[in-house]
């Protein structure tokens, strides 16, 4: 495939040309406050990353999927129906590599060997997925120690980054190429370009190599390591990590009733709680911070390792080293995992 | 009206089939264990909802919630799936209060069953204490069904609860004592007068009757502790951690091995349990 | 030598000396953050470990949070706030004072990264500090910031600096800020019932409720805080804002007239919600009603578990 | 359109303003039937959480009522209480939930007038308050296919 130029008095008809009567989300404001949203004003091209993971786009904090009638002479009494995937067709622009990342590794739990999750499937797949990639990494960035890279690729149709106050935009899949297209856009060669920017994006964020050494030890040697406690002494147990992260999927089932009816309803979870696993019984199986944050960082870095090929289940974003109260840093935690001794 | 985007009829895994509950046996004296029967609504569900013993389902109650529940019937008896509760949240206590007739809903089948494939050919010792007993009764209804009786070597039950009382599903297992192709061992742990049957927890029965290790299998299903000091007594017969099989509980939300809770390491009890052998436990966290 | 180097040596000299003599099995402080403008919490438990304490005008946890349920001896690096919260959880049984050793740090004041951030507006790569000011730098720039522009506003506002029950203080007496006079809650009074909800339901509307507000308090020690119970469930799971308002009401009455404006809730907060301002409502009442301030002294008892007779309550018909 | 008619979720101690309603009854002291009462050992039981849970469920009004001070069952419970209740109606009035819609009162046993007095001036300031629409949880839409 090759690549194409948006010039920057082009960028406005291109966005048109794109969204073609699709719902478009784009960066919209700046700094801290950047969100992925419908794009109804300027289109932020420079910011370090959304605030929010996209992941609420495919998969929101509270999602209604069943409901029923609770009156005996309503239609289906007491049966639960579907309340539909909510998905519209949409196209993405400004994801980060990291994010589309998350939410490639996202997609294989929601639509996993066994089973299809319909109300992710509904909206991940009839989204068009733009990427943005990272010229100048933040500081908390370190996507590429975590096998991704500022320009990386997976789960996105088309890789855009800044050129000359436009784009320069790559397209990976079928779709990609012809929603590029379709903007009739003058094309270029920038492979050598974009190689050049990576690298140089990626030595910006400086050296990470302990997670070859986490890939080679077995679970329960790093399970057993003597670090956790330590690890987990400083954490606050607010889940904020988990809200804030790409990767994390975890959520809770919950009926809500009404005179009429009752709906069940799906709401964003966090294993940093420590109701979310105990059981009936009282028993439970991660009963303390030790436990809880131990699972965390093993899901991220071996767990999802393990069952997805080797990709590893933290993309770099960076967002739960910036917004831990406590600090807990996964670069150094994962650090800590290579080198402890069980 | 809300946009609702596509509405999913067909294959979501998130919908119940709508069941009428057919009846309720109270199982306890103590009236924490409820054992009920439920009818499909529409026929053809019973055929969708095609499952083997092991699996489990989850009940769902309007308003309440769900809980996952092993499959207690077998799939060789038609007509109804049963199910035995013990009352102890807020959905199975709901459930408790529920009537003949009423409606809810039977979400599944979900997880792996027993290995009832791979064992053909093998003698299997089935060993249950309290009410865990439930997919142990469904994997004997099976092994027993003439279809599939003749695959199957030597097959023992032992089978322990506290009193005469808790002991469920009594006409089925004293049916199985009177047949010739089958091992019964029922205990209770402590004598009561009118007793007739074994006296002492499931481990030291098993010690009693165990079976050669040769060519066969445990297949262990209880409370932690019981698992825990049964497995001594399978060691010391000459079992291997890869013949004894267990099923894991742990709390549980989507039973598809997605939103996340019952991970033991990096496998879901629900969608890729909750049938582990022993060999297979060794090697992850014991978080359950 | 500043005073926050001072301080800083102070604090590494007595965790020494404390973890030598025995007299505590750790001392909680701050060490330096992985990121800029981030002192985060440390738990020296040997001598070698405490050339890691630091103070910061970073540190803007309330380590108290960490005593409650700590069985043994334990030290705390403590600002005034910080203090205030340890003597409240000695007051209300959460930590024998036997067990606890205050290093009390004078504080003059802890650094908003949110309002570093809004001034600066480029990626911060590195933050250093000196008494007065903070010099942060990214890709081509170094700004030189006074600290006074960049504080926190409980920090701006702030009755006790220096701690009042230290066991040891760490430097001279901070001078003094003027205390909240809560004089925008007042300005809020005299707007329409109507507006003022309004106000606070867009305060909440970015709310994840994280609950990470709550967990950074050191006053929220419940073994089942209100918003897990489960039978019956007082609270939705769901985003609904009733249910968000709900907790955050909840939460301020739990916290009244234990409050000592530490700030950590808002230090916590992913989303930037001014969570304090439900908390100061009820701090002005509790100092109008009972003149009470909590933390001052080790005798003195929470406002809601004791009485007079002609306490105050005139809307009550 | 029919007149509003407002809900008040009514918190009565049961040794004191629970029986003056008694009393109130058995007087054929008439009162309007707009309140349920949900019967506490003590004013100081009242958890804020009940007061939330009745707004949050869509009550218009709240009113709490309680032994006069002094002359409480358990020497002390309504001191205690009315430190809480000084809070609560602070911080909801602050916050902007009109004051009329939240009712404190001490009403002994005897005062049976008293109570109808104020069961019928609670009642009436809810009502001029209107319904309650803004400190509530909305109605659960249920989103589904309209009854046929």
């Amino acid at each position: 495939m090759t690549e194409y130029i948006v010039k920057e008095d082009a960028l406005t008809a291109f966005f048109q040309a794109i969204a073609n009567g699709r719902r478009l989300l784009a960066p919209q404001g700046q700094g801290e406050n950047c969100r992925l949203e419908v794009a109804t004003g300027p289109v932020s091209l420079d910011y370090g990353n959304t605030h929010l993971s996209p992941k609420a786009t495919f998969f929101p904090q509270t999602e209604k999927i069943l409901a029923y009638h609770k009156k005996a002479d309503q239609p289906k009494y007491n049966q639960y129906q579907d309340l539909g995937d909510h998905a519209e067709p949409t196209v993405i622009f400004g994801i980060r590599p990291c994010d589309a990342k998350g939410l490639a590794i996202s997609n294989k739990v929601f639509q996993n060997d066994r089973f299809t999750d319909p109300y992710w499937k509904g909206k991940y797949e009839s989204a068009l997925k733009i990427g943005l990639a990272c010229l100048n990494p933040s500081p908390q960035c370190f996507c590429a120690a975590m096998g991704g890279s500022p320009f990386g690729e997976m789960g996105l149709d088309v890789l855009a980054y800044p050129k000359e106050k436009g784009l320069g935009l790559k397209p990976l899949t079928p779709a990609g190429e012809e929603l590029v297209k379709a903007a009739s856009l003058p094309s270029a060669d920038l492979a050598s370009e974009i190689k050049d920017l990576e690298k140089k994006a990626i030595e910006a964020q400086g050296p990470l190599d302990t997670y070859q050494i986490i890939n080679e030890r077995k679970i329960m040697e790093l399970y057993k390591a003597d670090h956790w406690s330590a690890t987990a002494e400083p954490c606050l147990g607010c889940g904020v990590c988990t809200f804030f992260c790409p990767t994390c999927h975890c959520f809770d089932i919950q009926d809500e009733t009404s005179e009429a009816g009752g709906v069940r309803m799906r709401n964003w979870d966090t294993c940093m709680s420590p109701l979310f696993t105990v059981h009936g019984s009282g028993h439970n199986p991660r009963p303390s911070k030790t436990e809880r944050v131990r699972q965390r960082f093993m899901h991220k870095l071996k767990y999802i390792p393990i069952k997805q090929d080797g990709v590893r289940g933290c993309t770099g974003c960076g967002r739960c080293v910036v917004m831990c109260p406590a600090n807990i840093d996964i670069r150094t935690v994962a650090a800590t995992m290579a080198q402890a001794s069980a | 009206m809300t946009l609702l985007g596509k509405v999913i009829s067909v294959n979501n895994p998130y919908m119940p089939y709508p069941v009428r509950i057919a009846s309720v046996v109270v199982d306890s004296p103590d009236k924490s264990l409820r054992t009920f029967k439920f009818e499909f609504l529409d026929p053809e569900d019973e055929n969708r909802f095609a499952y083997l013993p092991g699996q489990f389902a989850e009940l769902s109650v309007p308003g309440q919630g769900e809980i996952p529940i092993g499959i207690a019937s077998s799939p060789t008896e038609k007509g109804y799936v049963l199910f035995t509760v013990n009352r102890v949240g807020q959905v199975s206590s709901f459930l408790h209060n529920m009537k003949e007739g009423d409606i809810m809903g039977v979400r599944g089948p979900l997880g792996h069953p027993y290995p009832v494939e791979a064992l053909k050919g093998k003698n299997i010792v089935i060993i249950a204490s309290g009410f865990a007993v439930t997919t142990l009764r469904a994997t004997v209804v099976w092994l027993l069904h003439p279809d599939n009786r003749p695959n199957y070597g030597r097959i023992t039950f032992v089978y322990g609860a506290r009193s005469p009382g808790h002991l469920l599903f009594k006409d089925d297992w004293e049916a199985w004592q009177k047949r010739d192709d089958i091992d019964v061992y029922v205990a209770i742990y402590k004598m009561v007068p009118g007793w007739t049957g074994k006296v002492g927890f499931v481990p030291a029965v098993l010690q009693e009757i165990c079976p050669p290790a040769e060519n066969t299998a445990a297949i262990i299903c209880g409370p932690p502790i019981a698992i825990k000091t049964t497995q001594p007594v399978l060691f010391e017969a000459g079992y291997k951690p890869d013949n004894i099989i267990m099923s894991l509980e742990n709390r549980m939300k989507c039973g598809l091995g997605i939103c996340g809770r019952c991970n033991v390491g990096p496998e879901y009890v629900c969608k890729d349990g909750p049938v582990f052998t022993l060999a297979q436990l060794n090697e992850l966290p014991p978080e359950y | 030598m500043g005073a926050l180097e001072t301080i800083t040596q102070k604090i590494q000299d007595k965790a020494k000396s404390l973890l030598e003599s025995g007299q505590a099995e750790v001392v909680i402080g701050y060490r330096k953050g992985s990121t800029p403008l981030v002192a985060a919490p440390y738990f020296a438990r040997t001598p070698s470990d405490c050339e890691n304490l630091i103070w910061s005008s970073f540190a803007k946890l309330n380590l108290a949070n960490y005593l409650p349920n700590r069985t043994g001896k334990v030290a705390l690096v403590a600002k005034g706030c910080d203090a205030r919260s340890a003597v409240g959880q000695v007051t209300e049984n959460q930590i024998p004072r036997d067990n606890l050793y205050l290093i009390g740090v004078p504080c003059s004041g802890l650094v908003d990264p949110a309002k570093v951030a809004a001034k600066e507006g480029r990626p911060i790569q590195k933050a250093t500090e000196t008494d007065e000011t903070i010099t942060v730098s990214g890709v081509g720039f170094e700004v030189e910031i006074k600290k006074a522009e960049v504080l926190r506003r409980n920090c701006e506002v702030c009755s006790h600096r220096s701690p009042t029950m230290a066991d040891e203080l760490t430097g001279p007496e901070a001078p003094a800020a003027k205390p909240d006079d809560f004089a925008d809650i007042k300005a809020l009074l005299a707007k329409s019932p109507s507006e003022r909800l309004d106000y606070f339901q867009d305060l909440i509307k970015d709310c994840l409720r994280c609950y990470a507000c709550r967990n950074a308090c050191p006053l929220c020690y419940c073994p089942v805080c209100f918003v897990d119970e489960t039978r019956p469930q007082w609270l939705g799971k769901s985003t609904d804002p009733m249910d968000t308002m709900t907790f955050h009401l909840l939460r301020a009455l739990h916290c009244a007239g234990r409050c000592t404006a530490c700030g950590a809730c808002e230090t916590a907060c992913p989303v930037n919600i001014k969570v304090r301002e439900f908390n100061r409502v009820l701090d002005k009442a509790v100092q109008e009603n009972w003149s009470y301030e909590p933390g001052l002294t080790w005798e003195q008892k929470p406002p809601l578990t004791v009485y007079q007779p002609n306490d105050p309550a005139d809307f009550i018909k | 359109m029919s007149e509003f008619e407002p809900k008040v979720v009514a918190f009565f101690c049961n040794w004191c303003t629970y029986g003056a309603a008694d009393l109130a009854g058995v007087s054929r002291l008439d009162y309007p039937p707009n309140f349920r009462v949900v019967r506490l050992p003590c004013t100081g039981r009242l958890n804020p959480k009940f007061i939330m849970e009745a707004f949050k469920r869509g009550a218009d009004g709240v009113w709490v009522s309680g032994c006069h001070p002094g002359d409480c069952h358990y020497i002390a419970g309504n001191y205690y209480a009315r430190r809480k209740f000084v809070l609560l109606h602070t911080l909801l009035e602050t916050i902007g939930v009109d004051p009329n819609r939240l009712r404190f009162s001490w009403i002994s046993s005897a005062e049976a007038n008293k109570f109808q007095a104020m069961a019928r001036d609670v009642v009436e300031s809810v009502r001029a308050c209107g319904p309650n629409l803004t400190f509530r949880k909305a109605p659960l839409a249920l989103d589904l296919p309209e009854v046929a």
